[in-house]
Protein backbone atom coordinates (compact mmCIF):
# COMPACT_ATOMS: atom_id res chain seq x y z
CA UNK A 1 0.00 0.00 0.00
CA UNK A 2 2.75 2.47 0.85
CA UNK A 3 4.39 1.42 -2.26
CA UNK A 4 1.31 2.08 -4.74
CA UNK A 5 1.28 5.51 -2.21
CA UNK A 6 4.60 6.54 -3.11
CA UNK A 7 3.88 5.29 -6.73
CA UNK A 8 1.24 8.03 -7.54
CA UNK A 9 3.28 10.54 -5.56
CA UNK A 10 5.90 9.90 -7.79
CA UNK A 11 3.64 10.80 -10.71
CA UNK A 12 2.44 13.88 -9.61
CA UNK A 13 6.15 14.76 -9.16
CA UNK A 14 6.67 14.14 -12.77
CA UNK A 15 4.10 15.59 -14.03
CA UNK A 16 5.49 18.98 -12.35
CA UNK A 17 8.95 18.13 -13.42
CA UNK A 18 8.10 18.23 -17.06
CA UNK A 19 5.66 21.53 -16.19
CA UNK A 20 8.25 23.34 -14.97
CA UNK A 21 10.30 22.16 -18.33
CA UNK A 22 7.34 23.69 -20.33
CA UNK A 23 7.39 26.48 -18.24
CA UNK A 24 10.89 27.24 -19.63
CA UNK A 25 9.99 26.05 -23.23
CA UNK A 26 6.96 27.46 -24.27
CA UNK A 27 7.23 30.64 -26.56
CA UNK A 28 4.79 33.14 -25.07
CA UNK A 29 3.03 33.91 -22.34
CA UNK A 30 -0.86 32.47 -23.33
CA UNK A 31 1.04 28.69 -23.98
CA UNK A 32 3.18 29.02 -20.47
CA UNK A 33 -0.27 29.86 -18.51
CA UNK A 34 -1.60 26.50 -19.96
CA UNK A 35 1.38 24.57 -19.21
CA UNK A 36 1.80 26.11 -16.09
CA UNK A 37 -2.28 25.41 -15.23
CA UNK A 38 -3.35 22.25 -16.91
CA UNK A 39 -0.19 19.83 -15.91
CA UNK A 40 0.59 21.61 -12.06
CA UNK A 41 -3.57 21.07 -11.36
CA UNK A 42 -2.96 17.29 -12.22
CA UNK A 43 0.70 17.07 -10.47
CA UNK A 44 -0.53 18.58 -7.12
CA UNK A 45 -3.45 16.06 -6.92
CA UNK A 46 -1.68 13.09 -7.89
CA UNK A 47 0.95 14.23 -4.29
CA UNK A 48 -2.02 14.77 -2.52
CA UNK A 49 -3.56 11.30 -3.15
CA UNK A 50 -0.25 9.62 -3.03
CA UNK A 51 -0.08 10.73 0.17
CA UNK A 52 -3.56 10.09 1.42
CA UNK A 53 -3.06 6.70 0.06
CA UNK A 54 -0.07 6.55 2.40
CA UNK A 55 -1.30 8.10 5.76
CA UNK A 56 -5.55 7.86 5.49
CA UNK A 57 -5.89 9.75 8.77
CA UNK A 58 -5.20 12.47 6.57
CA UNK A 59 -7.82 12.20 3.82
CA UNK A 60 -9.93 14.58 5.11
CA UNK A 61 -8.22 17.71 5.23
CA UNK A 62 -6.28 16.25 2.10
CA UNK A 63 -9.65 15.63 -0.07
CA UNK A 64 -10.67 19.45 1.09
CA UNK A 65 -7.44 20.19 -0.10
CA UNK A 66 -8.04 19.02 -3.49
CA UNK A 67 -11.59 20.38 -3.63
CA UNK A 68 -9.56 23.87 -3.64
CA UNK A 69 -6.12 23.51 -5.83
CA UNK A 70 -9.30 22.58 -8.19
CA UNK A 71 -10.89 25.33 -7.75
CA UNK A 72 -8.78 28.49 -7.35
CA UNK A 73 -5.43 27.03 -10.01
CA UNK A 74 -7.57 27.04 -12.96
CA UNK A 75 -9.94 30.32 -12.12
CA UNK A 76 -6.11 31.93 -11.45
CA UNK A 77 -4.67 30.78 -14.56
CA UNK A 78 -8.35 32.40 -16.22
CA UNK A 79 -7.52 35.64 -14.68
CA UNK A 80 -3.92 36.28 -15.15
CA UNK A 81 -4.32 35.14 -18.78
CA UNK A 82 -7.51 37.97 -19.21
CA UNK A 83 -5.09 40.17 -18.16
CA UNK A 84 -1.99 39.55 -20.06
CA UNK A 85 -4.65 39.74 -22.89
CA UNK A 86 -5.88 43.03 -22.26
CA UNK A 87 -3.04 44.75 -21.58
CA UNK A 88 -1.92 43.59 -24.70
CA UNK A 89 0.93 41.53 -24.33
CA UNK A 90 2.22 39.99 -27.48
CA UNK A 91 1.54 36.09 -29.37
CA UNK A 92 3.93 34.17 -30.89
CA UNK A 93 4.20 33.69 -34.79
CA UNK A 94 1.94 30.95 -34.70
CA UNK A 95 -1.39 31.71 -32.96
CA UNK A 96 -4.08 31.36 -35.16
CA UNK A 97 -7.09 32.28 -33.86
CA UNK A 98 -8.21 35.42 -31.06
CA UNK A 99 -12.07 33.92 -30.08
CA UNK A 100 -11.93 36.38 -27.32
CA UNK A 101 -11.89 39.07 -29.59
CA UNK A 102 -15.02 37.89 -31.60
CA UNK A 103 -16.87 36.73 -28.41
CA UNK A 104 -15.93 40.49 -26.45
CA UNK A 105 -17.48 42.11 -29.51
CA UNK A 106 -20.85 40.44 -29.59
CA UNK A 107 -20.70 40.73 -25.76
CA UNK A 108 -20.65 44.50 -25.99
CA UNK A 109 -22.59 44.74 -29.13
CA UNK A 110 -25.41 43.21 -26.90
CA UNK A 111 -25.02 45.25 -23.49
CA UNK A 112 -24.85 48.18 -26.21
CA UNK A 113 -28.50 47.07 -27.05
CA UNK A 114 -29.55 46.63 -23.39
CA UNK A 115 -28.01 49.19 -21.44
CA UNK A 116 -26.47 51.93 -23.23
CA UNK A 117 -22.53 52.30 -24.35
CA UNK A 118 -21.76 53.05 -20.84
CA UNK A 119 -21.56 48.88 -19.79
CA UNK A 120 -18.54 48.49 -21.57
CA UNK A 121 -16.41 49.47 -18.56
CA UNK A 122 -17.68 49.73 -15.04
CA UNK A 123 -17.51 52.85 -13.00
CA UNK A 124 -15.87 52.58 -9.79
CA UNK A 125 -15.86 55.44 -7.13
CA UNK B 1 26.26 15.60 3.10
CA UNK B 2 22.27 15.21 4.56
CA UNK B 3 20.06 16.13 1.91
CA UNK B 4 18.94 18.37 4.25
CA UNK B 5 22.27 20.63 3.81
CA UNK B 6 22.12 20.28 0.23
CA UNK B 7 18.47 21.91 -0.07
CA UNK B 8 19.12 24.42 2.40
CA UNK B 9 22.43 25.10 -0.33
CA UNK B 10 20.11 25.59 -2.89
CA UNK B 11 17.83 27.76 -1.59
CA UNK B 12 20.22 29.72 -0.08
CA UNK B 13 21.85 30.42 -3.66
CA UNK B 14 18.10 31.19 -4.79
CA UNK B 15 17.21 33.51 -2.08
CA UNK B 16 20.41 35.26 -3.31
CA UNK B 17 19.34 35.46 -6.64
CA UNK B 18 16.09 37.10 -5.68
CA UNK B 19 17.75 39.55 -3.51
CA UNK B 20 19.95 40.69 -6.35
CA UNK B 21 17.45 40.80 -8.79
CA UNK B 22 15.02 42.89 -6.40
CA UNK B 23 17.99 45.45 -6.52
CA UNK B 24 19.01 45.73 -9.89
CA UNK B 25 16.63 44.89 -11.99
CA UNK B 26 15.22 47.44 -14.76
CA UNK B 27 12.22 47.39 -14.04
CA UNK B 28 9.86 47.91 -10.78
CA UNK B 29 7.27 45.30 -11.35
CA UNK B 30 9.87 42.46 -11.47
CA UNK B 31 12.02 43.60 -8.60
CA UNK B 32 8.65 43.72 -6.21
CA UNK B 33 7.68 40.26 -7.18
CA UNK B 34 11.49 38.84 -7.06
CA UNK B 35 11.16 40.57 -3.21
CA UNK B 36 7.82 38.60 -2.45
CA UNK B 37 9.56 35.43 -4.35
CA UNK B 38 12.47 36.34 -1.78
CA UNK B 39 9.76 36.07 1.25
CA UNK B 40 8.55 32.78 -0.28
CA UNK B 41 11.80 30.49 -0.26
CA UNK B 42 12.34 32.49 3.69
CA UNK B 43 9.12 30.25 4.52
CA UNK B 44 10.73 27.27 2.86
CA UNK B 45 13.87 27.97 5.09
CA UNK B 46 11.80 28.50 8.06
CA UNK B 47 10.15 24.88 7.38
CA UNK B 48 13.35 23.49 7.49
CA UNK B 49 14.53 25.06 10.50
CA UNK B 50 11.62 23.74 12.27
CA UNK B 51 9.46 27.17 12.73
CA UNK B 52 6.23 26.00 11.05
CA UNK B 53 4.41 29.00 12.24
CA UNK B 54 6.78 31.59 11.49
CA UNK B 55 6.61 29.97 7.91
CA UNK B 56 2.29 30.31 7.39
CA UNK B 57 2.81 34.04 8.62
CA UNK B 58 5.62 34.66 6.79
CA UNK B 59 4.17 32.76 3.48
CA UNK B 60 0.71 34.70 4.02
CA UNK B 61 2.04 38.46 4.97
CA UNK B 62 5.55 38.76 3.76
CA UNK B 63 4.80 37.47 0.40
CA UNK B 64 1.24 37.50 0.11
CA UNK B 65 0.00 41.10 1.21
CA UNK B 66 2.94 43.11 1.07
CA UNK B 67 3.67 42.47 -2.44
CA UNK B 68 -0.18 43.43 -3.05
CA UNK B 69 0.46 46.68 -1.21
CA UNK B 70 3.60 47.30 -3.26
CA UNK B 71 1.62 46.85 -6.54
CA UNK B 72 -1.54 49.20 -5.24
CA UNK B 73 1.24 52.00 -4.85
CA UNK B 74 2.89 50.83 -8.22
CA UNK B 75 -0.71 51.28 -10.15
CA UNK B 76 -1.68 54.58 -8.46
CA UNK B 77 2.01 56.41 -9.50
CA UNK B 78 2.06 54.80 -13.23
CA UNK B 79 -1.71 56.28 -13.40
CA UNK B 80 -0.55 59.56 -11.96
CA UNK B 81 2.24 59.79 -14.77
CA UNK B 82 0.05 59.05 -17.42
CA UNK B 83 -2.30 61.70 -16.56
CA UNK B 84 0.29 64.06 -16.92
CA UNK B 85 2.02 63.17 -19.77
CA UNK B 86 -1.32 63.18 -21.55
CA UNK B 87 -1.63 66.91 -20.01
CA UNK B 88 1.22 67.74 -21.76
CA UNK B 89 0.77 66.66 -24.74
CA UNK B 90 -2.48 68.96 -24.91
CA UNK C 1 22.02 23.47 8.08
CA UNK C 2 22.03 26.37 10.81
CA UNK C 3 25.38 27.65 9.52
CA UNK C 4 23.88 28.05 5.80
CA UNK C 5 20.99 29.52 6.94
CA UNK C 6 22.69 32.34 8.98
CA UNK C 7 25.05 33.09 6.28
CA UNK C 8 22.05 33.71 3.81
CA UNK C 9 20.36 35.77 6.50
CA UNK C 10 23.93 38.04 7.00
CA UNK C 11 24.28 38.11 3.20
CA UNK C 12 20.62 39.26 2.82
CA UNK C 13 20.78 42.41 5.34
CA UNK C 14 23.77 43.14 3.86
CA UNK C 15 21.97 43.31 0.67
CA UNK C 16 19.01 45.26 1.60
CA UNK C 17 21.55 47.54 3.57
CA UNK C 18 23.30 47.76 0.41
CA UNK C 19 19.42 48.73 -1.67
CA UNK C 20 18.39 51.07 1.39
CA UNK C 21 21.76 53.29 0.80
CA UNK C 22 22.52 53.58 -2.91
CA UNK C 23 19.22 53.18 -4.98
CA UNK C 24 17.62 56.66 -6.13
CA UNK C 25 14.07 55.41 -6.65
CA UNK C 26 12.08 55.61 -3.12
CA UNK C 27 10.00 52.31 -4.27
CA UNK C 28 13.77 50.56 -4.47
CA UNK C 29 14.88 51.81 -1.07
CA UNK C 30 11.29 50.33 0.63
CA UNK C 31 11.96 47.67 -1.22
CA UNK C 32 15.47 47.40 -0.11
CA UNK C 33 14.04 47.82 3.28
CA UNK C 34 11.67 44.70 3.51
CA UNK C 35 14.55 42.33 2.21
CA UNK C 36 16.66 43.99 5.05
CA UNK C 37 13.72 42.83 7.70
CA UNK C 38 13.36 39.40 5.91
CA UNK C 39 17.40 38.76 6.58
CA UNK C 40 16.53 39.76 10.03
CA UNK C 41 14.08 37.39 10.34
CA UNK C 42 16.20 34.40 9.32
CA UNK C 43 18.89 35.14 11.44
CA UNK C 44 16.57 34.97 14.37
CA UNK C 45 15.49 31.83 13.40
CA UNK C 46 18.10 30.14 12.66
CA UNK C 47 19.96 31.25 16.13
CA UNK C 48 16.60 29.56 17.69
CA UNK C 49 17.51 26.35 15.60
CA UNK C 50 18.83 23.34 17.45
CA UNK C 51 20.54 20.28 16.01
CA UNK C 52 18.07 16.93 15.07
CA UNK C 53 15.03 18.27 16.65
CA UNK C 54 11.74 19.33 16.04
CA UNK C 55 8.75 22.39 15.97
CA UNK C 56 7.62 23.24 19.43
CA UNK C 57 4.33 21.80 18.99
CA UNK C 58 3.53 18.99 21.13
CA UNK C 59 1.36 16.09 19.40
CA UNK C 60 1.97 12.60 19.51
CA UNK C 61 5.16 12.30 18.02
CA UNK C 62 6.77 14.44 20.99
CA UNK C 63 5.94 13.31 24.45
CA UNK C 64 5.21 15.84 27.24
CA UNK C 65 7.19 14.17 29.53
CA UNK C 66 10.63 14.40 27.10
CA UNK C 67 9.89 17.58 25.24
CA UNK C 68 12.87 19.02 27.02
CA UNK C 69 15.12 17.06 24.41
CA UNK C 70 13.04 17.12 21.75
CA UNK C 71 11.75 20.84 20.61
CA UNK C 72 13.67 23.94 19.26
CA UNK C 73 13.53 27.02 20.99
CA UNK C 74 9.75 29.10 21.05
CA UNK C 75 10.88 32.15 22.21
CA UNK C 76 12.69 33.67 19.07
CA UNK C 77 9.94 32.20 16.68
CA UNK C 78 7.46 33.94 18.77
CA UNK C 79 9.35 36.94 18.54
CA UNK C 80 9.95 36.66 14.90
CA UNK C 81 5.80 36.21 14.90
CA UNK C 82 4.97 39.62 15.89
CA UNK C 83 7.86 41.19 13.71
CA UNK C 84 6.61 39.91 10.35
CA UNK C 85 2.92 41.46 11.05
CA UNK C 86 4.75 44.99 12.55
CA UNK C 87 6.97 44.87 9.64
CA UNK C 88 4.15 44.84 6.87
CA UNK C 89 2.31 47.60 8.83
CA UNK C 90 5.49 49.90 8.80
CA UNK C 91 6.14 48.74 4.79
CA UNK C 92 2.41 50.04 4.29
CA UNK C 93 3.40 53.47 6.32
CA UNK C 94 6.08 53.63 4.29
CA UNK C 95 4.66 53.13 1.23
CA UNK C 96 2.03 55.68 1.86
CA UNK C 97 4.15 58.22 2.73
CA UNK C 98 6.33 57.73 -0.44
CA UNK C 99 2.93 58.90 -2.07
CA UNK C 100 2.21 62.18 -0.34
CA UNK C 101 6.11 62.91 -1.56
CA UNK C 102 4.97 61.95 -5.74
CA UNK C 103 2.19 63.52 -5.06
CA UNK C 104 4.08 66.78 -3.49
CA UNK C 105 7.22 66.34 -6.40
CA UNK C 106 5.71 64.32 -9.02
CA UNK C 107 9.23 62.10 -8.80
CA UNK C 108 10.39 59.37 -6.89
CA UNK C 109 13.85 60.09 -7.01
CA UNK C 110 15.31 61.08 -3.93
CA UNK C 111 17.82 63.69 -4.64
CA UNK C 112 15.13 66.01 -5.57
CA UNK C 113 14.27 66.26 -2.66
CA UNK C 114 16.60 68.50 -0.83
CA UNK C 115 13.82 70.66 1.05
CA UNK C 116 16.02 70.07 4.37
CA UNK C 117 19.06 70.09 2.53
CA UNK C 118 20.89 73.83 3.42
CA UNK D 1 33.94 57.64 -4.43
CA UNK D 2 30.49 57.47 -2.43
CA UNK D 3 29.98 53.82 -3.21
CA UNK D 4 33.51 53.33 -1.15
CA UNK D 5 32.03 54.51 2.05
CA UNK D 6 29.08 52.79 1.64
CA UNK D 7 31.12 49.38 1.41
CA UNK D 8 32.99 50.71 4.21
CA UNK D 9 30.16 51.24 6.44
CA UNK D 10 28.20 47.63 5.51
CA UNK D 11 32.03 46.27 6.27
CA UNK D 12 32.00 47.86 9.09
CA UNK D 13 28.36 46.71 9.91
CA UNK D 14 29.45 42.70 9.56
CA UNK D 15 32.19 43.17 11.47
CA UNK D 16 29.56 44.01 14.27
CA UNK D 17 27.91 40.90 13.40
CA UNK D 18 30.62 38.79 12.81
CA UNK D 19 30.76 37.91 16.86
CA UNK D 20 27.60 36.59 16.69
CA UNK D 21 28.40 34.24 13.91
CA UNK D 22 31.85 33.38 15.59
CA UNK D 23 30.15 32.58 18.95
CA UNK D 24 27.23 30.57 17.25
CA UNK D 25 28.10 26.74 17.02
CA UNK D 26 25.43 25.14 16.64
CA UNK D 27 22.84 24.84 19.94
CA UNK D 28 23.00 21.30 21.26
CA UNK D 29 20.25 21.77 23.79
CA UNK D 30 18.11 24.96 24.71
CA UNK D 31 18.44 27.88 26.30
CA UNK D 32 17.59 27.75 30.31
CA UNK D 33 14.40 29.98 29.81
CA UNK D 34 13.60 27.87 26.62
CA UNK D 35 13.64 24.57 28.76
CA UNK D 36 11.80 26.04 31.77
CA UNK D 37 8.67 26.85 29.31
CA UNK D 38 9.24 23.40 27.82
CA UNK D 39 9.14 21.35 31.35
CA UNK D 40 6.12 19.48 32.26
CA UNK D 41 4.86 21.33 35.15
CA UNK D 42 4.97 24.40 32.90
CA UNK D 43 3.44 23.02 30.25
CA UNK D 44 0.50 21.52 32.19
CA UNK D 45 0.27 25.16 34.32
CA UNK D 46 -1.16 26.73 30.52
CA UNK D 47 -2.36 23.07 28.69
CA UNK D 48 -1.08 24.56 25.56
CA UNK D 49 0.02 22.15 22.57
CA UNK D 50 1.70 24.74 21.08
CA UNK D 51 4.40 26.11 22.83
CA UNK D 52 4.80 29.08 20.14
CA UNK D 53 1.77 29.98 20.85
CA UNK D 54 1.73 29.95 24.91
CA UNK D 55 4.86 32.29 24.60
CA UNK D 56 2.87 34.70 22.37
CA UNK D 57 -0.43 35.01 24.65
CA UNK D 58 0.48 34.01 28.16
CA UNK D 59 4.37 34.62 28.89
CA UNK D 60 5.10 37.57 26.41
CA UNK D 61 1.69 38.72 26.23
CA UNK D 62 2.18 42.04 26.75
CA UNK D 63 4.69 42.04 23.56
CA UNK D 64 1.76 41.35 21.55
CA UNK D 65 -0.75 44.28 23.30
CA UNK D 66 2.00 46.10 22.02
CA UNK D 67 2.25 44.41 18.39
CA UNK D 68 -1.23 45.37 17.89
CA UNK D 69 -1.21 48.75 19.34
CA UNK D 70 1.54 49.29 16.51
CA UNK D 71 -0.10 47.75 14.13
CA UNK D 72 -3.72 50.04 15.07
CA UNK D 73 -1.08 53.18 15.10
CA UNK D 74 0.03 52.39 11.46
CA UNK D 75 -3.75 51.80 10.57
CA UNK D 76 -4.96 55.02 12.07
CA UNK D 77 -2.13 56.90 10.29
CA UNK D 78 -2.65 55.75 6.95
CA UNK D 79 -6.23 56.33 7.40
CA UNK D 80 -5.76 59.85 8.56
CA UNK D 81 -3.14 60.71 6.09
CA UNK D 82 -5.20 60.57 2.76
CA UNK D 83 -7.38 62.51 1.26
CA UNK D 84 -10.94 61.47 0.46
CA UNK D 85 -12.13 62.82 -3.32
CA UNK D 86 -13.05 59.89 -5.04
CA UNK D 87 -13.90 60.58 -8.91
CA UNK D 88 -15.52 57.58 -10.86
CA UNK D 89 -12.79 55.50 -13.25
CA UNK D 90 -12.96 52.97 -15.63
CA UNK D 91 -12.42 49.30 -14.58
CA UNK D 92 -12.62 46.70 -17.23
CA UNK D 93 -15.44 44.26 -16.66
CA UNK D 94 -14.63 41.35 -14.75
CA UNK D 95 -15.47 37.80 -16.31
CA UNK D 96 -17.93 35.55 -14.88
CA UNK D 97 -15.91 32.75 -13.86
CA UNK D 98 -13.73 34.87 -11.34
CA UNK D 99 -17.05 36.49 -10.25
CA UNK D 100 -18.79 33.36 -9.68
CA UNK D 101 -15.34 31.12 -8.38
CA UNK D 102 -14.63 34.24 -5.82
CA UNK D 103 -18.41 34.12 -4.50
CA UNK D 104 -17.62 30.31 -3.57
CA UNK D 105 -14.12 30.82 -2.24
CA UNK D 106 -14.39 34.10 0.03
CA UNK D 107 -16.59 32.20 2.58
CA UNK D 108 -14.46 28.75 2.59
CA UNK D 109 -10.93 31.06 2.63
CA UNK D 110 -12.70 32.88 5.50
CA UNK D 111 -13.64 29.88 7.13
CA UNK D 112 -10.04 28.62 6.72
CA UNK D 113 -8.68 31.41 8.76
CA UNK D 114 -11.25 31.60 11.19
CA UNK D 115 -9.76 27.67 11.40
CA UNK D 116 -6.27 28.79 11.87
CA UNK D 117 -6.94 30.88 15.05
CA UNK D 118 -9.33 28.78 16.59
CA UNK D 119 -6.72 25.66 16.28
CA UNK D 120 -3.86 28.40 17.27
CA UNK D 121 -3.16 26.35 20.61
CA UNK D 122 -3.09 22.78 18.77
CA UNK D 123 -1.69 23.09 15.44
CA UNK D 124 0.80 25.89 13.94
CA UNK D 125 -0.92 29.03 13.12
CA UNK D 126 -2.93 31.68 15.29
CA UNK D 127 -3.97 35.42 15.59
CA UNK D 128 -1.49 36.58 12.97
CA UNK D 129 -1.96 33.77 10.31
CA UNK D 130 -5.66 33.80 10.29
CA UNK D 131 -6.20 37.55 10.57
CA UNK D 132 -3.70 37.51 7.30
CA UNK D 133 -6.25 34.82 5.53
CA UNK D 134 -9.37 36.81 6.75
CA UNK D 135 -7.64 39.69 5.05
CA UNK D 136 -6.45 37.55 1.95
CA UNK D 137 -10.62 36.85 1.80
CA UNK D 138 -11.82 40.59 1.74
CA UNK D 139 -8.64 41.66 -1.08
CA UNK D 140 -10.05 39.01 -2.81
CA UNK D 141 -13.83 40.69 -2.62
CA UNK D 142 -12.20 43.99 -3.28
CA UNK D 143 -10.71 42.41 -6.07
CA UNK D 144 -13.88 41.17 -7.90
CA UNK D 145 -16.22 42.98 -6.96
CA UNK D 146 -14.82 46.59 -7.05
CA UNK D 147 -17.77 48.50 -6.68
CA UNK D 148 -19.33 46.72 -3.08
CA UNK D 149 -20.17 49.21 -0.71
CA UNK D 150 -17.29 48.35 1.81
CA UNK D 151 -18.82 49.10 5.07
CA UNK D 152 -15.45 50.05 6.84
CA UNK D 153 -17.80 51.13 10.23
CA UNK D 154 -18.67 47.57 10.53
CA UNK D 155 -14.48 46.36 10.52
CA UNK D 156 -13.70 49.76 13.08
CA UNK D 157 -16.02 48.36 15.18
CA UNK D 158 -15.33 44.36 14.82
CA UNK D 159 -11.72 46.06 15.83
CA UNK D 160 -12.50 48.00 18.65
CA UNK D 161 -14.65 45.69 20.05
CA UNK D 162 -12.04 42.55 19.59
CA UNK D 163 -9.10 44.89 21.31
CA UNK D 164 -11.49 46.09 24.27
CA UNK D 165 -12.12 42.05 24.91
CA UNK D 166 -8.26 41.61 24.36
CA UNK D 167 -7.42 44.12 27.64
CA UNK D 168 -10.55 42.89 29.66
CA UNK D 169 -9.79 39.52 29.59
CA UNK D 170 -6.21 40.60 30.10
CA UNK D 171 -7.52 42.73 33.31
CA UNK D 172 -9.52 39.70 34.70
CA UNK D 173 -6.76 37.75 34.53
CA UNK D 174 -5.04 40.46 36.98
CA UNK D 175 -8.36 40.69 38.98
CA UNK D 176 -9.00 36.53 39.84
CA UNK D 177 -5.90 35.09 38.19
CA UNK D 178 -2.34 35.40 39.14
CA UNK D 179 -1.26 37.72 36.99
CA UNK D 180 -1.91 39.93 33.90
CA UNK D 181 -2.86 38.22 31.06
CA UNK D 182 -3.01 34.43 33.00
CA UNK D 183 -5.13 31.64 31.11
CA UNK D 184 -6.34 30.13 33.92
CA UNK D 185 -9.48 32.38 34.03
CA UNK D 186 -11.33 29.85 31.97
CA UNK D 187 -11.07 26.16 32.93
CA UNK D 188 -8.03 23.95 31.68
CA UNK D 189 -9.09 21.48 30.36
CA UNK D 190 -7.49 18.53 29.22
CA UNK D 191 -4.10 18.43 27.14
CA UNK D 192 -4.58 18.45 23.32
CA UNK D 193 -8.74 18.89 22.95
CA UNK D 194 -10.00 22.03 21.06
CA UNK D 195 -11.59 23.71 24.12
CA UNK D 196 -8.74 23.54 26.54
CA UNK D 197 -5.69 26.08 27.69
CA UNK D 198 -8.01 28.43 29.22
CA UNK D 199 -8.61 32.04 27.59
CA UNK D 200 -5.75 31.16 25.47
CA UNK D 201 -8.00 30.08 22.30
CA UNK D 202 -10.77 32.89 22.93
CA UNK D 203 -7.77 35.80 23.01
CA UNK D 204 -6.34 34.65 20.27
CA UNK D 205 -9.39 34.67 18.24
CA UNK D 206 -10.13 38.14 19.05
CA UNK D 207 -6.46 39.05 18.11
CA UNK D 208 -7.22 36.94 15.30
CA UNK D 209 -10.45 39.29 14.46
CA UNK D 210 -8.43 42.48 15.37
CA UNK D 211 -5.82 41.87 13.07
CA UNK D 212 -8.04 40.98 10.18
CA UNK D 213 -9.67 44.00 10.45
CA UNK D 214 -6.73 46.38 10.69
CA UNK D 215 -4.98 43.98 7.48
CA UNK D 216 -8.56 44.62 6.22
CA UNK D 217 -8.81 48.63 6.76
CA UNK D 218 -5.58 49.00 5.56
CA UNK D 219 -6.11 47.60 2.27
CA UNK D 220 -9.22 49.31 1.21
CA UNK D 221 -7.53 52.48 2.28
CA UNK D 222 -4.79 51.20 -0.56
CA UNK D 223 -7.85 50.22 -2.53
CA UNK D 224 -9.38 53.70 -2.54
CA UNK D 225 -6.39 55.90 -2.93
CA UNK D 226 -6.54 54.03 -6.96
CA UNK D 227 -9.73 56.32 -7.61
CA UNK D 228 -8.79 59.89 -5.48
CA UNK D 229 -7.44 62.45 -7.45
Amino acid sequence: MELFGAIITLLGAIFLLIASIGLVRMPDVYNRLQVGTKATTLGTILSLIGLAIVIPGWSGKLILLIIFVMMTNPVSSHVLARAAYYIKLPYTSRTVVDKLKVSDKVLNVEMEKRYGLESKTLKVK
Amino acid sequence: MSYLLIISILLGIIMLAMAGIAIYHKSQVVAIIAAGALGLFASVMYLLLSAPDVAMTEAAIGSGLSTIIFFYVLNRIRTTDEKEEQQLKK
Amino acid sequence: MEYVALTVGFIVIMAGLWAIMTRKNIIRIIIGFSIFDTGLHIVMVALAYVKGRTAPILDNTVALDDAVNLIVDPVPQALVLTAIVIGLGVTALMLIFAMKLHREKKTLDIRSFKDLKW
Amino acid sequence: MKNIFIIIIIAAFGVMLYPLFEDFSGNDELSELASFYAQKENVEKVNSANLVTAVVVTYRGLDTLGEVTILFLAAAIIAFSLRKHSVERDLRRNSEIFKTASKVLIPIIMMVGVYIFMNGHLSPGGGFQGGAVLASAVILMLLAFPNIPFNSKLFAYTESISGLVFVGLAAIGALIGSGYLDNAILPLGTFGELLSAGAIPVIYSFVGLKVGAELSNILNEFQSVQSDN
